[in-house]
């Protein structure tokens, strides 16, 4: 395993206090991760050595920005052992991931009668995007159920995925229970009825490895500022086939092949769904992130999280009225979400941040799933690359600290 | 623990809400949440024969700021007339409740307000309420 | 009028050497601008100190990024004039802001029968977006000439505007001939047959002070990374009343107010068009290209390149052989597109380069304009508010250097 | 100038093009741009008994590289077997043209190559050469 304190030094904000006097213990990476000096550093030498326009530019700086711009697509594409960077297309967000497909694909192949199939878990990014597309095409959600312990139930999932099935979208990891999902499992069962896949990898590609060519989904998503890459970037990876058939989502420069007033044609991929100046300085931020964790090991960043996972989960269940939920640590990634009896969870967050401890409280997005607990929300520590034992055992200071203050 | 803004006041309020309940035929009531942290507040107002407050109940769900924010703003409106609770700065509430709130938690604590407002404004539409 | 050369030391790219022993000449502005320190330094100030996502989070670090994006979208919306932030929507880049308004605005408001006025000078994010949405609707596009000066030719604007016509979107300034369109004149004869009106100001509010409460347009859209600001950032922004009553354009968090597993309600302006975690350092970078060119002046950047504008065309006039396309300087914003006989624009850009010069050489996203010139490129330089007199002299004298290699 | 892509080679190729022209009844021609810049290669082949090319011809518009390796191109086929033709490597015309290209020129040199190997294989569709 790797020194995770030579980690730490990698990540400017780790020394910063989060008040005066008081260092802070980030256990929020679930939200978005900090980011090492590498992939700054990366960002600044764009911006104050090469700065320019891609693609179309024939000077210096233009020539070394689409180098920089496409090489980091290339790296990016070999991080998720893409077979070619071409299905590689960088969008804002893990989310944009989800409309692209929704409107592009999702408007070309599903009309009414057809099913989507989701499940309870989901991020609302991998629900809203369909609700749209359902209530404008009339086609059904369906859903996946999740049992007790955060799990899925796939004891009907042979009804659920059926001939009308067209696609099935769905988390491989949750960021609320914290949940891996059997993700090559579900992915073959909806191959079985002919159905498309899509993963939202926005928990998984930062925290363990990701092969899209073992797992083979339609399609998968991430956002970059979750693993260590800048805001603003993220990824729709996408199978050549159904990405050469599917028409554009956004339409404007860099996507063209040709244009005249009367019509235009489309560029190949990965541009034709790259429409605009794109986000230069963030892919390249996006492609040193991925230098950065090769460099660590996703194998080994897989191993530390769940190591400090499991310490968390044993030293939390030492704090009365406590209960987290989600599955048994081996099934779970390294999020632990909690509610505190007696005392709400934007007031557990607010006393931790007191003790500079930064955890998330609210629906995390996942209203659906927490009024099936019949919750409003939940406090979220996450844990990342960096996070130590020390900084869990004052997380569970700090609750303690809560409970004092609540008079439990 | 002085830096907290967990007063003692604020706890006491969390533990024994004042006005807490509801009315049985109210002039005015109106339910929301922030959805952003799914705290709900609902108010129920009956007014006297000279468009003051005569009863008010609270009910609803969330953390201890906009508990007690709920409880502070019920029990200062007792006996004003409906165009004074109309016109209800959330300066005043913010003074009521006395520690410095984040702007997150600044919305835990005007969701009440907001709720009150909407009602005496019999406003269907939430959302014309924001800049309040 | 500002000390030029204090002006160029804010710019770091600035001492940068373009080949060894060659100090560049960036005149490629129009493409991308360069970025002050300023404004590279805002951004690293959130990742190495306050790094976290928005809006959602209690803990100190969330609570700042959430003060500098709001912040920072309060003055973006004080720069152009806005009425109120909530009408300044975040997008990736000015091309995104015209699709969200295509198939949000579009898709609800447009529909067989229907025209869409558009100039024929209009960059190409200006044209595909509905090319796509007449291509679905059924609606017609048409389009105001331009003359041989690169003006627009309006005599015929009383029919092309007409009581089928439910939109005109046109450029404020163009990026071939920077002809400085009519802007508030052509926005008033759209209103009196009820067209709704967009405006690319992508090339506008780089350069001059705009104002939307003046101009009035009903959408107005423009990219940070021709502000000085960074990549991946731009802004849509729209009358609040149509604002309100358009669909979400993309789902997913942050947009909502309210999600069940059987539908969802939204989020209030401007998160309704924010789906998913924002382009945080971005829109926190664009406030600090803001606030830089807010204490340069608007006025002053404007009376600047107008300066350099009319030196340069005086000065590229004494080379044989080429000739600058658009208006006369007084009409014209700080671009210089040109031919030169004998010498493709590559050739052009290619061999400038070798001197160190970056100009810009193709068809600058603006096909058909070339088309109609019977030319397939040209070479474009343009300035900006670094663009100094000696600078237009070594592109004069780059341009010699041209002449001679191709024995002209 | 000793640095300058823009060797005497190149000038004069692009002032006095090699088979520059069109051809009667070609066996095989095709004509594509580079859309990002404009650059447009039309190529005619029409070969002997043997498949062997007899005559080519080609016509355009673009950059002094485009046309220079349009020229060297079409010159160094002559004589060749349609699958020679279509074998034909990209980085043979490269050291062809003989001066280091930056990615966007590399395309401008290639385009050439990407028309005839199009119209050798009798493909519709332009978009299918986008690795060669
Ligand atoms: C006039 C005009 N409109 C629109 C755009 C598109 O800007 P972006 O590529 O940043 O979306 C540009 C810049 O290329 C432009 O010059
Ligand atoms: C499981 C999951 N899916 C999707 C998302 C959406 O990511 P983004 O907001 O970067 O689009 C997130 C993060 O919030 C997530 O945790």
């Amino acid at each position: 395993m790797y020194d995770v304190n030579k980690v730490r030094t990698d990540f400017p904000i780790l020394s910063v206090e989060a008040h005066p006097g008081v260092p802070l213990v980030y256990l929020d990476s679930a939200a978005s991760s900090q980011k090492p000096a590498a992939v700054i550093d990366a960002m600044n030498a764009y911006y104050r050595g090469y700065n320019a326009n891609v693609h179309r530019g024939i000077h210096r700086l233009s020539e070394d920005a689409t180098n920089a711009y496409e090489g980091a697509r290339q790296r990016i594409s070999k991080f998720i052992n893409s077979p070619d960077p071409c299905q590689v297309i960088f969008v804002r967000n893990a989310t944009e991931a989800f409309n692209l497909v929704a409107y592009s694909w999702g408007r070309t192949n599903i009309s009414a009668g057809d099913e989507i199939l989701l499940t309870e878990m989901e991020h609302h990014a991998n629900l809203v995007p369909w609700q749209l597309l359902a209530e404008e095409t009339g086609a059904t959600l369906r859903f996946v159920p999740f049992l007790e312990d955060g799990t899925l139930d796939l004891s009907d999932l042979s009804n659920l995925l059926n001939e009308r099935t067209k696609l099935f979208s769905f988390t491989a990891v949750s960021n609320v229970f914290g949940t891996i999902n059997p993700a090559k499992q579900l992915i073959e069962a909806a191959r079985e009825v002919g159905a498309v896949t899509m993963v939202d990898a926005a928990q998984a590609v930062p925290h363990m490895p990701v092969d899209v060519q073992e797992l083979d989904p339609d399609f998968l998503a991430f956002s970059s500022h979750k693993m260590c890459g800048p805001t603003g970037i993220g990824v729709l990876y996408g199978g050549r086939d159904l990405l050469e058939e599917m028409p554009p989502f956004m339409g404007g420069g860099d996507m063209i092949r040709r244009v005249t007033l009367e019509g235009s044609t489309w560029n190949d991929l990965p541009w034709k769904f790259e429409a605009g100046t794109p986000s230069i300085a963030e892919v390249i931020g996006l492609g040193a992130a991925v230098d950065y964790l090769s460099q660590l090991g996703m194998d080994q960043v897989l191993e530390h999280e769940q190591f400090i996972t499991n310490y968390a989960l044993e030293a939390l269940s030492e704090v009365k009225g406590l209960k987290v939920i989600g599955p048994a640590p081996s099934q779970k990634g390294g999020v632990a979400a909690f509610t505190l009896e007696g005392a709400h969870p934007h007031d557990i967050a607010e006393l931790l941040d007191e003790s500079g401890i930064a955890v998330r409280a609210g629906h995390h997005c996942a209203m659906p799933l927490h009024h099936k607990l019949g919750l409003t929300a939940t406090a979220r520590a996450s844990f990342y690359i960096h996070t130590t034992t020390e900084e869990v055992d004052k997380l569970v200071q700090g609750l303690n600290r809560v409970r004092q203050v609540f008079r439990l | 623990m002085d830096s907290s803004v967990y007063r003692e006041q604020i706890i006491d309020l969390y533990e024994s809400p004042l006005n807490f309940g509801e009315l049985e035929h109210p002039d005015f009531s109106y339910e929301e949440d922030n959805p952003l942290c799914g705290d709900v507040i609902r108010i129920e107002v009956k007014l006297d024969e000279n468009n003051r407050v005569a009863e008010v109940g609270w009910s609803g769900d969330g953390c201890a700021i906009s508990q007690a924010s709920a409880s502070l703003l019920t029990e200062e409106i007792k006996g004003k007339t409906l165009d004074e609770v109309k016109a209800f700065d959330k300066d005043e509430l913010l003074a009521l409740i006395g520690v410095p709130l984040s702007m997150a938690r600044v919305k835990c604590a005007l969701l009440s307000l907001k709720v009150l407002k909407a009602g005496a404004y019999g406003l269907p539409d939430p959302s014309v309420m924001r800049d309040q």
